[in-house]
């Protein structure tokens, strides 16, 4: 190969070390969580361990400025590269008044601000998917180029509302993503008890759209074929289905034992292949980064995460008569 | 002034509301070409083309769609053809339009409107008859707005679509034709959240809401005949309830004759009676009464069981002389 | 070609002329319902008219001792063929007492009935397509060899309901022929605003199930395609999807007015390809239908029509009383 | 007799159920292998093997499927993850399996059992803590029931799967745990339809269900030794009404303390009002009282928020005093 793959996508150098520091971030953000979990300090943790690589070359191919994002749970690496900060993530997951999603109100991993252009979700899966076409078809009817990136489980996919979302956009031709993060469970249920399919890209034909399934491990393949869709959807060429394989590294949440369900063999192999190994290898292979820079980025991350971490633990909750507010307009 | 009838009035309410504000666009089943199946929307594919949407046979679509559209900053109409055949939007209408504002701190909100034909007495049966209120007066979030007059249909659905909170509205498909009335040609808007006293009187009251009213007013007035001087209540929007406007009404006479066409157990009706009971149970003569359709699961095709189930004008007239006389 | 079209399809002539009876007593009924209904004699109807031959081709390719139908408002042809009378159809749209399906209570063209293995259905569309695979699944489970076939329009496709039973049942190889009758229109909703897609079958590899699309015009076309998924199912290979597709003839229903959304002269072209004429011509055409016996036989579905009517109309209703029986086992 | 908890009895429910009756069988997701979130269903996979069915993650195919599946004449008992994840099976759920029986003229039943665990206190935040009945509490044909302790979870799981109709079986989150005691091991059923006495009283009268019966329960021991005698019923069924228990439990003190920890506005206890409202009106001391969780979309995350949310025994113990006290 004469150029790498990276320069040959358009992406500069400056571009990948910038999503590599995301997924180590991401990483390391996510394993600090499953320690406070441990500790007792916070409740609940949802991860995104194994799904950085895809999150952030999504992220990547998405113009900050101006498109729009419908995430679900697991996208905390995706969220963070479109701009939330590692304090954000702490403060909603410590429940504190802080958080910008929901000021505490919602379990952490419903990601939501308006500045950020990241869509308000809940947790029944999938009720985003038709809110990313109908920002999508607001955008058309006002004129604007943006695209809408909405993205779920392979389990998911299987909701009705995922269909009805995807002919809508199918039939109005709308700038709509739907990325599907195949992890290969849907909590203990793996994917062949959930899908009767090859590739949940099989499904984009039912709606005339395009299809492709990517390596989710392959951050720079997953960022070719989502700016692909970006492009089509700019030029209001309609939407695009995605499908980014990859693995769940962690069990489904802090409530699930996973032990229950697969062999501890199949996780240790699917490690192997985790996107932050393979993309520091690519990277150290096309000499952008070294062992020192390595180790520089992840202690300037963890002190970042240490400090996230205090502000969080020491911030406010909410008050506890704020519970009735905002239900309705005031 | 014209005349019109509740569905007219409707039809001017959302022409009016879309020239006034370009945010404001319809989709739903077939109301661009078509019109809508009660011809709601006729005319205004005509007049504002893409703004009227034909969307795809998918109702949690178009209730989703209407709120991703509503959060963007638009002010969707969403059309569900028949009251019953929201129920695949449920979801989207309780799990999202209903708690969005909340659990986004305020940082979201969804000014959707969400119109359906309701209720029965049309040979509808089963599925083209129902009223749906009940099933969404449990949900904050939600507000529930149901006209019983033309000159209501019309300033009720402006100040629905103007609201910024989502507003399912329910538009009872008899009263469609049925009901005629003066409609100002000039914009108006009518309160959300606050009954309308109909009617003063002195021997009972009676607390309803849609086409009912209608009824309860040619009860009322037959009745007069006979010296029953009836109290009569609209609720206009049944969630949330105007506890202050119920109170007094019952307050007015101290027998209260509660009329829904909807099945009686878990009725807005109710909570209606479940205020009364906090709020004024020292104030009655009588007991509380609730008049409804029986509690079967919806009323059948064949005119004569269908007959059996509705709500009528004689039904509602019996109850007030009974309670009249208690 | 040496061997007709049916006999090779394993049809003898007999089979033939009894489909083509149960097409001409449909049309003939619908034509009457019409009638009574302009005449001011039943509130509503819903039409099969331009559906005849593919439902009789699919109805034909069941066994009628053993499979179910689960099917949809459009499906007179097809209940007619699989066991429902002139009188059953009659006495439904009077709403009497005697309707088989319902006493009465629900809308004509909402067909049920245990003895003949015709599963209740309600107005909301597609509903019906997960109790065809619940069906499917309680046989599987009992080691029986039936199938189900459920049908529904193309614009229902879109619902939710579709799309989560046939996941299911690819997910799970149940013997579930899934049956799309496409006529082009969803009440005023053209096919092309409904759907992205070529063909309805176009979304039957996302279920992992074998799809196809035929002339619904063809009852034999029809007949074979039913066939083949019938043998899978049996066989435990699981769904099929089948398109059928064909033209509405009429309005949506006696509520409908067609001459707000479609042009007549669309109307009068898709009558000439109508499956009564072409069938009509096939048999004529392999001298299996004379035209006097033509004559006899569309002189005795009269009558037969004519005595359903009487009958029906004498009939009475249901005691008004009634109305409060059966909401719970009593 | 053994001791176990709440989750322990539905899991002995189902099992014993199973053996008894090749057509029961369970669906759901992650019922199988995992024995679902909660572990309601561990080990019957290992026993049943397929009759303990995974399915796909779509809760309108799980219901509807159901409902084929009992059409046909098995009996099924469908597993919804969460109650606040049933949203997307209502349709199936109102429109299907509680109108079959009525509008096929008694041809075909549904005899479908749909479990869901329901409420909050244990940081679910908005769609892990809602509790549904309120939903569903206006659909006749559905009936709806909720145990209050691990004797009843037992006796009235197995009846709802032996039921003819379909029935909503709604569990405590919180009480899986919380709540232990004596179950026999032997095989019984108790009635759907009835409620229960859990303890006479004098002075005030609490109507509740669920796990409030419980915190009525250490409310009512408390306040005893204060001099306040609590007669407590358990509605056990919120769908149809015990009319009859909740007439006899209200006149029994007059003064009556309704109790749900869903939202007030329009919940099951409204209905409970009602009925009093009609039938008892005149042998009240005071007015009938409500406490519920206030009227917000669902219980926030954060601690201090999930508590001002919560209904909590100290809640009704204030609630039994001031009434007392009236
Ligand atoms: C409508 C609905 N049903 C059930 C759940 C409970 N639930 C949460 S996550 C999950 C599995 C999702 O799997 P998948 O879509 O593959 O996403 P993953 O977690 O693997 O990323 C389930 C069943 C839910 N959140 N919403
Ligand atoms: C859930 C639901 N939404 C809306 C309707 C109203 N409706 C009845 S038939 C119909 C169109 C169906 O079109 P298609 O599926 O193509 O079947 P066709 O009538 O053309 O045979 C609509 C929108 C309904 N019955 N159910
Ligand atoms: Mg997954
Ligand atoms: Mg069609």
């Amino acid at each position: 190969m004469s150029a790498s793959k990276h320069a040959q996508l358009g992406l500069s150098d400056t571009d990948v070390l910038y999503m590599y520091e995301s997924m180590i971030r991401a990483r390391k953000v996510d394993e600090r969580l499953w320690l406070l979990n441990r500790a007792g300090k916070i409740p609940f943790v949802i991860s995104c361990q194994g799904h950085e690589g895809m999150q952030v070359g999504a992220a990547m191919a998405l113009d900050g400025k101006k498109d729009y994002l419908l995430p679900y749970y697991r996208d905390m690496a995706m969220v963070m590269h479109f701009g939330m900060t590692t304090e954000n993530i702490l403060m909603a997951n410590f429940a504190k008044a802080e958080d910008i999603s929901s000021g505490g109100r919602q379990m952490p991993g419903h990601y939501g601000s308006k500045a950020l252009r990241i869509v308000t979700g809940s947790s029944p899966v999938t009720t985003q998917v038709p809110h990313a076409v109908g920002y999508a078809l607001a955008g058309k009817m006002e004129g604007k180029d943006f695209v809408c990136l909405t993205s779920f489980g392979e389990g998911s996919s299987n909701q009705g509302d995922f269909h009805e979302a995807a002919n809508f956009a199918g039939v109005h031709d709308l700038p709509v993503i739907f990325f599907c993060e195949n992890n290969k469970y849907a909590i203990s249920t793996p994917a062949d008890r959930q899908l009767a399919c090859e590739s949940i890209a099989d499904r984009a034909a039912g709606y005339g759209m395009d299809g492709v399934s990517v390596d989710g491990n392959d951050p720079l393949a997953v960022y070719e074929a989502v700016s692909r869709a970006v492009e089509r959807g700019r030029k209001g060429e309609g939407p695009t289905l995605i499908e980014a394989v990859s693995y769940r590294l962690t069990a489904h949440s802090s409530d699930d034992n996973e032990l229950t369900y697969r062999e501890a063999e199949e996780v240790k192999a699917a490690k192997e292949k985790d996107s932050i190994v393979t993309f520091t290898k690519y990277l150290k292979d096309a000499k952008l980064l070294t062992d020192e820079q390595e180790e520089t980025i992840h202690k300037q991350i963890q002190t970042e995460i240490d400090e996230a971490t205090d502000h969080a633990e020491q911030a406010a909750y909410a008050d506890a008569e704020s519970a009735m507010l905002h239900v309705y307009d005031q | 002034m014209a005349m019109m009838n509740y569905l007219g009035a409707i039809n001017l309410a959302l022409k009016e509301e879309m020239e006034r504000d370009e945010k404001v666009f319809i989709l739903g089943e077939d109301v661009g070409k078509r019109g809508g199946v009660f011809l709601a929307t006729e005319g205004l594919y005509e007049q504002f083309g893409d703004r009227v949407l034909d969307t795809p046979l998918s109702e949690s679509a178009i209730a989703g769609v209407g709120i991703g559209a509503a959060m963007y900053g638009m002010r969707p109409v969403a059309e569900m053809q028949f009251a019953d055949f929201m129920l695949p939007a449920v979801n989207q209408i309780v799990s999202e339009a209903a708690k969005i504002r909340y659990r986004s701190n305020n940082d979201f909100h969804v000014p959707l409107t969400v119109r359906a034909p309701y209720g029965g007495g049309v040979h509808g049966a089963l599925y083209h008859s129902q009223s749906m209120e009940a099933m969404f007066n449990s949900i904050p979030g939600l507000k529930i707005v149901i006209p019983s007059s033309p000159y209501d249909a019309k300033g009720l659905l402006k100040a629905a679509i103007r609201d910024e909170d989502p507003v399912l509205f329910f538009e009872h498909k008899r009263a469609y034709r049925l009901l005629k009335g003066e409609v100002p040609e000039e914009d108006y808007t009518l309160p959300i959240g606050k009954a309308a006293l109909k009617q003063e009187g002195e021997d009972v009251t009676v607390i309803t809401y849609g086409l009912s009213v209608h009824f309860a007013e040619q009860a009322a007035k037959e009745l007069e005949e006979t010296g029953i001087s009836t109290h009569i209540l609209d609720l206009r929007t049944v969630y949330p309830m105007d506890r202050d406007a119920i109170v007094d009404a019952a307050k007015k006479t101290g027998k209260v004759l509660l009329v829904t066409d909807d099945n009686k157990e878990g009725s807005v009706m109710s909570e209606v009676a479940a205020i009364i009971a906090e709020e004024c149970l020292f104030d009655l003569d009588a007991p509380v009464e609730r008049l409804a359709a029986p509690d079967v699961p919806a009323m059948p095709y064949a005119s004569p069981l269908e007959k059996q189930f509705l709500v009528t004008k004689d039904k509602i007239q019996s109850a007030i002389q009974e309670l009249a006389e208690f």
